[in-house]
């Protein structure tokens, strides 16, 4: 038995939660039942995902290769468990958990009543289960199937507030993300007709042969995958949609949309580009040039925008977009140390912006109040939770012993070692804007006057305990961020060694 | 009553029947002709809808109420995945069909296949009920 | 030249075509229910280019025919991973619809360009 | 021209895709929303013929099956929406 | 002076010409020797009715070789359903 679920933890992992989130339905009468669920299949969530690190760690950084159906790799689907998978599955997880004990309790007034509630935390399961498909997956067309399914739920959390701008945003969102996964399905196309596979591995063998015959496909195909994962992902040009949907969704959706959504998007992107095209293809068609200026853009200008921003929850989605332009400039300076910087930051990020997104939600909760410029004195009030934010910023801005500086320190490493100060500088600067759009919360929060009405308070115990809990795992990322590291830095590796 | 009224009500009955036989066809012969348990399951889905059009949606609801669509969907699914979990009893990957030790029956009949023929009925009627509660969550919602 | 090869590849030439018409359906129409017809107009491209790539001339349905022997199947995997792609595309197409009808419940209007506006006065008077 | 003589172009399934393009050009310029939702399910029906032609009936009665389903769901918007496009 | 129609007129013809040159390039249509009939066509023509039983190989694909997506397509659709019903039914006095 022990043996049966080790060998099948790959597709448990993605099955177990779809499993729980059929049947929740069904139990629309039953909110404590559906929520006693959801916390239990995030905290199996969170074992399975350890334990498989465990396993990979201690393997030596060999991948298991799982095959569906027992059809082998080109002509059935095939999950791979290797580091990145099992780094994208453990933050999955990390950051899930909180997410979910933040709703208990609280999720009902936010989306209207008690039905709502139990949706909601069905599309959040169809979420987690496509982010663990996304995370194992090693093939193009599932990678198209998964995303649809986090882009109809990412949705559906959008839209669960039930006031008009919720709606209007949530379609904003279905409509440019469906002209991406239009794209995405037609690069998945133009790779499919050259080279006849939809496996990573045979189609990146076949195209690395074939490439020179169908240069103008190849660059096309590559355009596709970029807009179209780009426009899901929310990089820097394409990001139009994220502020709204962010600061519009309940916030443990915004948590998880920005935490791990869009982290699932990126993640695909990056399997595409390094597993199907290859590093030297990437270089060869100057996609890294591309990719590494839109990164750079992307920190300065989503910065400056988050500066001018007085709404609590916009300034955070912006921060957002700034934060993933750094995955997208450790993406593009093909080398291992960029690579590993890039992969931490993405964990770090989700779990500091889910952090952020859930102190947010609480202090807009308790008072109302949704303006950065009407916090002041909330720090001793609201103690916890402005602890929480605290620590949540000092990550993002990259400050040592945080879970965000072991990232950039990563990347400012690989942009040196890359040759472009440019991309260093970018770093920094980002990092210090960051500090300046979220250090006057923190200033305003701790250091000035509270006005006289005083019915702010910590939210309950179990939101106090989520917020602690992730917290805690920002500041263990960045105390230690060992095995993370080493799964990271594993997984850079695996990525560049594909030709 | 209307002319027209008692008209389409009673060509819809007519050829009621004829659409879900179709429907189930398609569904069934999955596996021999073209087709199979998408198509057909909106098809049978499709046959719901032209009923309430012409009779109205309390009667469309009375013969498909919202409890029936809603545990067909979240069954519907999970027979597929507990289809799947078939394979990883019998100590194969998951969704194994021949693989798992089942017999694939006789080529040409409706029953071929193995699980191919369990999955292909519990797809038709998670789509024929998916779509039937699309559209009346649509067309009776009140925001 | 590239006319000749675009008439030997004339399916993916027409493909392109109707995804050129859909993106400026989507991008120019401001009204939501022809940006939701225009997306379903890219998807069937993209749906088109994927099915001829899985033909063949002078071949044959990929049903088997055993009485037959020799015959040429046309290639089943694209028309079954565009099975796939159909169900999707039916999916995201009610989805936006519901989303549509509340929108308009809210703002009263289809106009994109009209809801864009009331949403900034909205936000100016917060 | 050559390619014609070489058996290589099949002038069915040109006209259906002619007619595919002018149906989405015509759902561009049409005004009356119930008007280009009716021309869309053209546009499908029009589709599963092309898919038909390519060999692929599977996917023909999908797309036949989804594209009146679609229709049917948009037409309901429609209905308790506004029918003309400002 | 508005410069916006006019720099998306360009840039559209731009995409325009990429996508069609692109195109231009492909395999030719409906020939036999596509790099798409590759040993995955074979496979599953020649091999379908002996390993799954089923004479539409379509059938063969989507529920059997790769079975795994067409569970994630009956997802896509739970979710779509799902989804509706956070849209639409917005009324608070259901539930409790």
């Amino acid at each position: 038995m022990v043996t049966a679920i080790r060998d099948h933890l790959p597709v448990l992992v993605v099955v177990a939660p779809l499993c729980v989130s059929f049947v929740l339905p069904t139990l629309v009468r039953r909110l404590r039942l559906a929520e006693g669920l959801t916390t239990l299949i995030a905290v199996i969530g969170l074992s399975g995902a350890g334990y498989l690190a465990s396993l990979v760690l201690s393997g030596g950084g060999t991948s298991t290769v799982y095959s569906m159906g027992g059809w082998p790799a080109p002509w059935g689907v095939e999950l791979v468990v290797g580091s990145a998978a099992a780094l994208m599955l453990l933050t999955a997880a990390m950051v899930s958990l909180p997410a979910v004990l933040f709703s208990v309790n609280h999720l009902s007034q936010e989306v209207g009543s008690s039905n709502r509630a139990v949706w909601f935390y069905t599309l959040f399961l169809l979420l987690y289960g496509a982010l663990a498909g996304m995370a194992v997956t090693n093939d193009i067309f599932n990678v198209y199937v998964l995303v649809e399914v986090a882009m109809l739920s990412c949705c559906g959390m959008v839209a669960a507030r039930t006031d008009s701008r919720a709606a209007e945003s949530a379609l904003t969102y279905l409509i440019l993300v469906s002209l991406g996964s239009a794209l995405l399905l037609g690069g998945i196309g133009l790779i499919y007709i050259i080279t006849g596979h939809l496996n990573m591995g045979y189609a990146s063998q076949e195209l690395s042969r074939i490439w020179q015959d169908y240069p103008r496909v190849v660059r096309l195909a590559a355009s596709f995958f970029l807009v179209g994962l780009g426009v899901k992902s929310a990089l820097f040009p394409l990001h139009v949609w994220l502020p709204d949907a962010l600061s519009c969704a309940p916030s443990p959706a915004s948590a998880v949309l920005s935490g791990l959504a869009v982290k699932g998007y990126l993640i695909c992107l990056m399997k595409v580009l390094y597993n199907v095209f290859g590093g030297s293809l990437i270089q060869q068609l100057a996609l890294d040039k591309i990719i590494t200026v839109l990164g750079m853009a992307g920190i300065i200008a989503a910065s400056l925008f988050a500066l001018a921003q007085d709404e609590l929850k916009r300034r955070l989605a912006f921060s957002t977009v700034a934060q993933l332009g750094y995955a997208l400039l450790g993406m593009g300076l093909v080398n291992a140390s960029a690579l590993t910087g890039a992969l931490f930051y993405m964990a770090a990020h989700a779990a500091s912006t889910a952090v952020l997104f859930l102190a947010a939600g609480a202090i807009v909760t308790a008072t109302g109040k949704k303006r950065v410029s009407e916090l002041a004195g909330i720090g001793r009030k609201m103690p916890v939770t402005m602890a929480a934010f605290t620590v949540g910023s000092l990550s993002l801005a990259g400050v040592p012993l945080f879970a965000g500086f072991v990232g950039k320190w990563n990347l400012l490493l690989g942009s040196l070692e890359a040759g472009n100060w440019l991309g260093a500088a970018a770093v920094i600067v980002g990092s210090v804007l960051c500090g300046a759009y979220l250090f006057p919360v923190i200033r305003a929060a701790y250091l000035e006057p509270a006005p006289s009405d005083d019915k702010r308070q910590d939210p309950g115990w179990l939101q106090k305990l989520s917020m602690i809990l992730l917290g805690a795992a920002v500041i263990i990322l960045g105390v230690m961020p060992g095995p993370f590291l080493k799964l990271a830095r594993r997984a850079a590796v695996d990525f560049i060694a594909v030709r | 009553m209307k002319i027209r009224d008692l008209i389409l009500k009673r060509i819809t009955t007519l050829v009621l029947p004829f659409i879900q036989v179709y429907g189930f066809y398609i569904i069934f012969h999955g596996q021999i002709s073209p087709g199979g348990s998408f198509a057909g399951g909106i098809i049978v889905a499709l046959g719901y809808i032209a009923y309430a059009t012409a009779f109205g949606v309390d009667e469309g609801r009375a013969v498909v109420p919202e409890k029936v669509t809603t545990y067909a969907e979240s069954y519907g699914t999970l027979w597929y995945a507990l289809l799947g979990l078939v394979g990883i009893a019998k100590g194969v990957p998951f969704l194994a069909n021949k693989l798992a030790g089942i017999d694939v029956g006789v080529p040409g009949t409706i029953s071929s296949g193995g699980l191919i023929a369990l999955l292909s009925i519990g797809i038709g009627i998670k789509v024929a009920s998916t779509m039937v509660s699309l559209f009346f969550t649509m067309l009776e919602e009140e925001v | 030249m590239l006319l000749n090869k675009l008439l030997i590849n004339y399916p993916y030439f027409a493909a392109v075509i109707l995804f050129a018409v859909g993106a400026v359906i989507v991008l120019t129409r401001a009204n939501l229910i022809k940006k939701l017809i225009g997306i379903n107009i890219i998807e069937s491209a993209v749906f088109l280019m994927f099915a001829a790539a899985g033909n063949i001339r002078g071949g044959v349905p990929p049903i088997l025919d055993q009485t037959s022997p020799g015959r040429v199947y046309v290639n089943p995997l694209p028309s079954a991973l565009m099975l796939t792609g159909i169900v999707v595309s039916v999916s995201v197409s009610a989805l936006a619809l519901s989303l549509v009808y509340r929108v308009y419940k809210a703002y009263g209007t289809l106009d994109a360009r009209r809801i864009a506006e009331m949403k900034s006065e909205v936000r100016d008077r917060w | 021209m050559s390619l014609v003589k070489l058996g290589l172009v099949d002038y069915g399934n040109m006209l259906m895709l002619f007619v595919l393009i002018v149906a989405s050009l015509t759902v561009y310029f049409i005004r009356d929303l119930l008007h280009a939702v009716i021309v869309y399910g053209v546009f499908s029906f029009i589709m599963a013929v092309v898919w038909l032609q390519m060999n692929s009936p599977d996917l023909a009665i999908t797309e036949a099956a989804a594209g009146i389903i679609t229709t049917v769901l948009m037409m309901l918007v429609i209905s308790r929406t506004s029918r003309r496009e400002e | 002076m508005n410069f916006r129609p006019l720099v998306a007129a360009v840039v559209a013809v731009m995409a325009l010409y990429a996508m069609l040159a692109a195109v231009a390039e492909l395999p030719p249509y409906g020939a036999p020797d596509n790099p798409t009939f590759n040993q995955l066509a074979e496979r599953y023509i020649g091999k379908a009715l002996e390993e799954t039983g089923v004479l539409n190989m379509v059938t063969s694909i989507i529920l059997d070789y790769r079975a795994y997506d067409t569970m994630f397509e009956t997802v896509v659709l739970f979710t779509a359903a799902l989804a509706v019903m956070v849209v639409l039914r917005t009324d608070k006095g259901m539930g409790g």
